[in-house]
């Protein structure tokens, strides 16, 4: 029996062991790697990513899907530039309109999937073109700049020279993990991705999990979407294109199964720090832009059979 | 009788656990060969090593006196062996017909070897009907296999490993999910078998059927090979305290409980095409006992009254009050608990731990605002495993590693949390063996003792004889009859079975 | 749908005259300012204008020019997506007899007209600058747009060409920011963490990423030993080289190549004379000039 | 059990009805959309996606999922476009080259995934990104034009007045549909996706069908590949890029499950030409491009929605 407790912990670290692997091979090739402020970059462009990440976390626990992030960062970030130029509201009307858009795109995703019998697939995938559609119409096709610069502080600032970025992303972190491990809701995710009829047939309302997560993703998507759009000082109507498929990744890279009832926060961290150790070092060893991507994929499918050898005999 | 199987020193472990250690075993042709032993003895391992499923870690599997190694399912089955797995094995989207010939769609064509890759659905379908027919079994071969019942699927199954022309058969517990008249079908189908001289390996956790079925009996207890004698020179007693270790006298636990107040009364239930007009009501501390044959309905009522399905007319009064449970979490509330039959598909949550699984129905009694009380939640998982007798190496184990009684009871613990005064329990100790089966019956027998009303639901006589107070009979969705205990006999409940 | 009339606006029939313009990506704001400009005109002149947005596909610009063939209209006004890949559609509207204006880029099958300019010319001004304000001697980087795409490879050549001509002017490494500012802004991180203090100066093959380096710049305190400079002068590019942030970019002008297109359609679908190629020079954006751009 | 046949054959014509309806609304609001050259044009439009559903639809059925479909149309078209300039080899070199390299693709796509225990999902996550890169490293970054008139024949020529495109699509759509429903491969299709333990359990061999799929969804996407080489008369790295979602997209709405085991061809072109259809008609009726995406998405969530209506009672 305490077979399984081993395999557990080895699929728990097995990620990680390939994590640290590839780090370690990375600081020896190039001193610049492990340096405080390269870190410190690292961490600042893994956060939105990691946020995604967490976001669809949650989803893919229940057995859904989430496709509609980037589109997410799209509306929630050019809706909070919206009211984000100086001298007009206090910084709080922008926060709270960008993380409000995020939030009722996420809740509007819960409800559909909910109340129809359309696979969340196609559901996101829906949203996803109508909110692409949603962040051009707001913004007219332009990026909206001259933002405050209390709000570029968010994306830009320092706090005892840690970037805020890598704050909000220790905060996110943090709640999502006790969310997910601490709380009656976290439970019933594992519940409803792991066995949704049994779920149903303990007294879970499954439609309030469901909507729950993806309202979750939704406002996880939002404050991704606050933070690219205070980083680069714009509302850009495409911010985001894409961000889908590499959220999903680093949460199935970290073991979460497409499948539902299984995954973790840490793993899902994890995976977003591998991708973003692997670009930033790939920039760093200036590996030719076309190359980048045939390692990318080489070194992510690597990390990935690494992790999965410790699970062999199940 | 020339022996057709010898297996000698066979071993296999799960990542550094034994599940089988230095296994004998020998199959003459044309017997009945049961292999008997507590739930995770390791007799359906033992089965997969034999039908390619699984890889050995050392020993010698002679077939017709060549060795089988290396082999996979695909070329055991072409020599001669097939099986009937525990778990039931179909695909859900493919026809009767399809599921049957699954995997020699090439051998049943028809057609030249060039043109082998071509499936002959007319004539796969035509062999099937046949097949099915020749068995006394009526089910279209054409249907699609996910709107069958579970005992329709297990026919199929049955009926796919017959068609392969093995010369051994396994059956893994063939007939956990039929009642006794497939059954009977089923070992009138053996008896054919062997007068062809085909050879049997029989595994059940029915005793009964053990001593009408089997010619020679193999035991294993923890993995290890206890002994192989002939049917005819065992006793049940003898049977399960080889299997057991240690004799179990009484069975069924006597009753002690008193009638308390009524507890839930329904009226004239109906749903269309399920069950039509259903009456009865069951007090605190009664066990009603529902019989019938498979397909009565017996478990849509239970779902209705759960309210994981709607009823089409009638009431359902929970003390004398009027209630209708949209959702299985308004029954929950209304003081319902429900262990289904389908374990794996409505029991349990594979994936979660035994104290996730267990504290699951009853997390507004284990948080604190919206967190989960941890200390309280442990503090009951504790109890649970205590109080059923829950093997497990710890409440965090996962339960998918627990067997089949053990998890049966990880899902009645998780239904007790939830304080219910109610319980209904459909086919609670189905593949579940007997030293388990008789602490379930003695778990049931003290809820009723505690003053909780249960229904159960059961396809095996004697287990509904031996516990019910009364007995509800239904036959093709109607309610036939309502029996004491005192009058009920195997003999009466049939007649109003098929009635 | 517009009531409004002009005798420019209908062909011999009296009827209307349509126009069916396919844009190269609808969510870049320079195209997006050059269909304002279309629209503008279009309204002027009384024509109907139907827009569609190739999302930088040129498999799905082949296929709008053939809905338009197969829809009658009068001309065709198509902003490249590719050189190679586009001309097809060329091809099919000139086998059609609808003419067809290629703005802003070319294809390689030569249309009825075009009106725009060439792209690799506005690299070989931007490199220009860098050279001589390095004056000739110096570490470059150079941010690309999406590999593969007409505007990217154009702007390359016209780069590499000038570094060429100038041997002092290293080039310290080359990437792609895929025109994002966000991706650009990272890229920009990740080489100052390489080569820090090594590099003079940047080349950005838009705007976007020009202002996603000059942003990772100032948060490493090297914007002033950097010089930043990029393509297509828009709004946001211009209010940075007006502040001094970005060092210079190149004007498009948007509003000639959209007005004209649009005239020349016209001209062409009423069988008037037109040019041929209409040629709207890039103009270099400096601190110093940067007023007559502003609006 | 008749019941379940109602409830089989309204499941197959919901989508259908979907489509149906949307067609007429068309033809009611612009008589251009239901004129012979117009539906030739909508046919050879959707004949690359539908292609390439067609592949995913076999990878989906066993439960599977392939990203890599989009650089597996760049990858083949730049290697057909590398041997398919004029005056040096004969046609069939091209072709040839292009197929194989996609075949090599799937293959390996199905290699991994069967040897390791990665998940597909990101097995072609990974090869997507490496197969974008080999199609930029194998036309050096540029377009590869200069094709042959005999090439460019396949995506823009005509026989008996049909574009050779819808023929191909046609072909395609009929040995698809008979692998899946009249070979001895599609029954395993089906099972592997149905129950994979028990399609092991009846002696099937599982890893084949999974090569066999993925290879066949490799050679469907070269084949598509070609076509779109051919009919823009270059070979682009960047081709295909986003493709994979639009067809994988196609075969949801034609009512493939992701969770494996159901899925028609016939379901998977109707899905094809839905999406088809409506991204024509949007341009069609002018609809700014902004709405355009809007409108998109709540047309297909809509229609998935009308064909999932009928599944109610299940
Ligand atoms: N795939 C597996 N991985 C790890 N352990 C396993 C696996 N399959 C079986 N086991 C373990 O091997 C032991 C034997 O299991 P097996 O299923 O053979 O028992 P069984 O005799 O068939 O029991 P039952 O009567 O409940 O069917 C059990 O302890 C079980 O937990
Ligand atoms: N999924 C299903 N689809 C269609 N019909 C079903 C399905 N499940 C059950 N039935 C049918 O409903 C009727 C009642 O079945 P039910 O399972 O309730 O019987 P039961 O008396 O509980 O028997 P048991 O529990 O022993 O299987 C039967 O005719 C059965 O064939
Ligand atoms: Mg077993
Ligand atoms: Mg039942």
């Amino acid at each position: 029996m305490d077979k399984s407790f081993r395999l557990q912990r080895f699929t728990q670290y097995g990620i990680f062991l390939a994590f640290a692997l590839i780090c370690i091979a990375l600081a020896l090739s190039t001193p610049r790697f492990f340096t405080i402020p390269n870190l410190m970059i690292i961490g600042t462009q893994v956060s939105i990513n990691a946020l995604l990440a967490f976001g669809v976390t949650f989803v893919i626990i229940t057995g859904g899907i989430d496709l509609s992030l980037g589109s997410m960062v799209a509306v929630a970030g050019v809706t909070a530039a919206m009211f984000a130029h100086p001298d007009t509201y206090p910084l709080l009307v922008p926060l709270f309109a960008g993380l409000a858009a995020g939030v009722f795109f996420g809740a509007f995703n819960g409800f559909v999937i909910t109340k129809s019998k359309v696979p969340p697939f196609i559901v996101t995938l829906g949203t996803m073109t109508i909110g692409r559609g949603l962040a051009l119409i707001l913004s007219k096709g332009r990026p909206i700049s001259n933002l405050s610069d209390s709000f570029n502080f968010i994306g830009g600032g320092n706090v005892f020279g840690i970037p805020f970025p890598i704050i909000i992303l220790i905060i996110a972190f943090m709640v999502c993990s006790v969310i997910l491990n601490k709380t009656v809701l976290g439970r019933y995710m594992y519940a409803v991705g792991g066995n949704e009829p049994a779920a149903r047939a303990s007294g879970i309302n499954v439609t309030n999990v469901k909507m729950w997560v993806y309202t979750l993703c939704g406002l996880l998507s939002a404050v991704g979407g606050i933070l690219l759009t205070s980083r680069i000082t714009t509302g850009q109507p495409n911010a985001g294109a894409g961000f889908e498929l590499d959220a999903i990744a680093a949460a199935i890279i970290g073991g979460t199964s497409t499948s539902g009832g299984t995954g973790t926060m840490t793993g899902t961290l994890i995976g977003a720090l591998l991708i973003g150790v692997i670009s930033n070092s790939l920039d760093l060893l200036n590996v030719t832009s076309y190359y980048q991507q045939v390692v990318m994929g080489i070194i992510i499918i690597g990390a990935v059979v690494l992790d999965s050898m410790g699970k062999k005999d199940r | 009788m020339g022996t057709i199987l010898k297996v000698s020193n066979l071993s296999k472990s799960f990542s550094g656990v034994k599940a089988l250690d230095n296994i004998h075993f020998e199959l003459k042709r044309g017997e009945v060969h049961a292999l008997m032993g507590e739930n995770g003895a390791g007799k359906s391992t033992f089965m997969k090593i034999l039908i390619g499923l699984l890889a050995p870690d050392s020993g010698e599997i002679i077939f017709e006196g060549q060795e089988l190694r290396n082999s996979n399912v695909g070329d055991t089955l072409r020599r001669g062996i097939s099986m009937i797995h525990q778990e039931i094995l179909i695909i859900p989207e493919l026809t009767v017909a399809q599921n049957i010939f699954l995997g020699r769609e090439k051998e049943i064509s028809g057609r030249k070897r060039w043109a082998s890759g071509w499936l002959n659905d007319i004539s796969s379908d035509k062999k099937a009907a046949n097949l099915l027919q020749e068995m006394g079994v009526n089910i279209d071969p054409k249907a699609k296999m996910k709107y069958l019942s579970v005992a329709q699927m297990q026919m199929v199954e049955i009926a796919k490993a017959i068609s392969n022309e093995a010369k051994v058969i396994i059956m893994d517990e063939p007939t956990s999910a039929i009642s006794d008249k497939e059954v009977e079908t089923l070992f009138k189908i053996i008896k054919d078998l062997k007068t062809k001289g085909v050879s049997v390996i029989y595994i059940s956790h029915k005793m009964d059927e053990i001593f009408e079925i089997s010619d020679t009996i193999t035991v294993l207890r923890d993995g290890k090979y206890i002994a192989t004698q002939s049917a005819s020179e065992l006793d049940k007693q003898s049977l399960i305290s080889m299997m057991v270790g240690r004799e179990i006298d009484h069975m069924f636990p006597e009753s002690n409980s008193e009638k308390g107040e009524l507890a839930l009364s329904v009226r004239a239930l109906s749903k269309k095409g399920q069950f039509s007009d259903i009456n009865f009501e069951v007090h605190a501390g009664e066990i009603l006992g529902f019989a019938g044959l498979m397909g009565a309905g017996r478990t849509e009522i239970a779902r209705v009254i759960f309210g994981l399905d709607k009823q089409d007319s009638g009431e359902i009064r929970i003390k004398n009050k009027s209630v209708i449970n949209k959702t299985p979490r308004q029954a929950i509330e209304n003081g319902i608990g429900y262990v289904s039959e389908d374990r794996k598909g409505l029991g349990f949550i594979p994936g979660m731990s035994v104290k996730d699984n267990t504290t699951l129905a009853s997390m507004s009694h284990h948080r604190k605002g919206i967190f989960i009380n941890k200390s309280g939640e442990e503090a009951s998982t504790t109890k649970m495993i205590a109080d059923l007798r829950i093997k497990t190496a710890g409440m965090d184990q996962k339960v998918t590693y627990l067997s089949g009684g053990n998890q049966q009871k990880v899902v009645i613990g998780k239904v007790l949390l939830a304080s219910p005064e109610i319980i209904i329990l459909d086919e609670p100790t189905r593949g579940v063996d007997v030293g388990a089966k008789f602490e379930i019956y003695k778990l049931i027998r003290s809820l009723a003792d505690k003053g909780i009303a249960i229904i159960m639901i059961s396809s095996e006589l004697p287990e509904i004889l031996g516990m019910s107070d009364r007995i509800l009979v239904l036959s093709k969705g109607k309610q036939t009859a309502i029996l004491t205990s005192e009058e009920a006999t195997q003999e009466l409940i049939m007649k109003y079975a098929v009635a | 749908n517009q009531s409004q009339k002009s005798e420019g606006g209908e062909n011999g029939s009296g009827k209307k005259l349509v126009v069916g313009a396919t844009m190269l990506s609808m969510q870049n704001e320079f195209i997006v300012n050059v269909s304002d400009e279309m629209e503008a005109k279009a309204k002027e002149l009384g024509v109907e204008l139907i827009t569609v947005d190739a999302e930088r596909s040129a498999l799905k610009q082949v296929e709008q020019v053939e809905s338009f063939i197969a829809q009658g209209v009068d001309a065709i006004i198509m902003n490249p997506c590719e050189v190679e890949a586009s001309s097809p559609a060329v091809k099919l509207a000139m086998d059609a007899n609808i003419p067809i204006i290629n703005v802003n880029s070319e294809t390689s099958a030569k249309p009825t007209a075009f009106v725009g300019s060439d792209d690799t010319e506005s690299a070989r001004i931007a490199m220009k600058y860098l050279a001589e304000k390095l004056n000739g001697k110096g570490n470059v980087l150079i941010m690309h747009g999406f590999m593969g795409q007409a505007a990217q490879i154009k702007r390359d050549n016209g780069a590499k060409e000038i570094l060429k001509a100038n041997p002092g002017m290293k080039l310290l490494a080359e990437q792609t920011g895929e025109w994002d500012r966000a991706k650009a802004m990272s890229l920009m991180e990740n080489w100052i963490q390489s080569y820090g203090s090594k590099i003079n100066a940047v080349f950005a093959h838009n705007d976007e990423m020009g202002m996603g380096a000059v942003k990772a710049l100032e948060a490493a305190g090297l914007k002033d030993k950097v010089i930043v400079v990029s393509v297509d002068a828009i709004p946001d590019a211009l209010q940075s080289v007006k502040k001094g942030a970005l060092n210079a970019t190149i004007f498009q002008n948007a509003q000639e190549q959209g007005g004209k297109a649009i005239e020349t359609a016209v001209k062409a679908a009423k069988k008037e004379k037109f040019e041929q190629e209409v040629l709207i020079p890039f103009q270099l954006v400096t601190k110093e000039n940067v007023g007559e751009y502003l609006k």
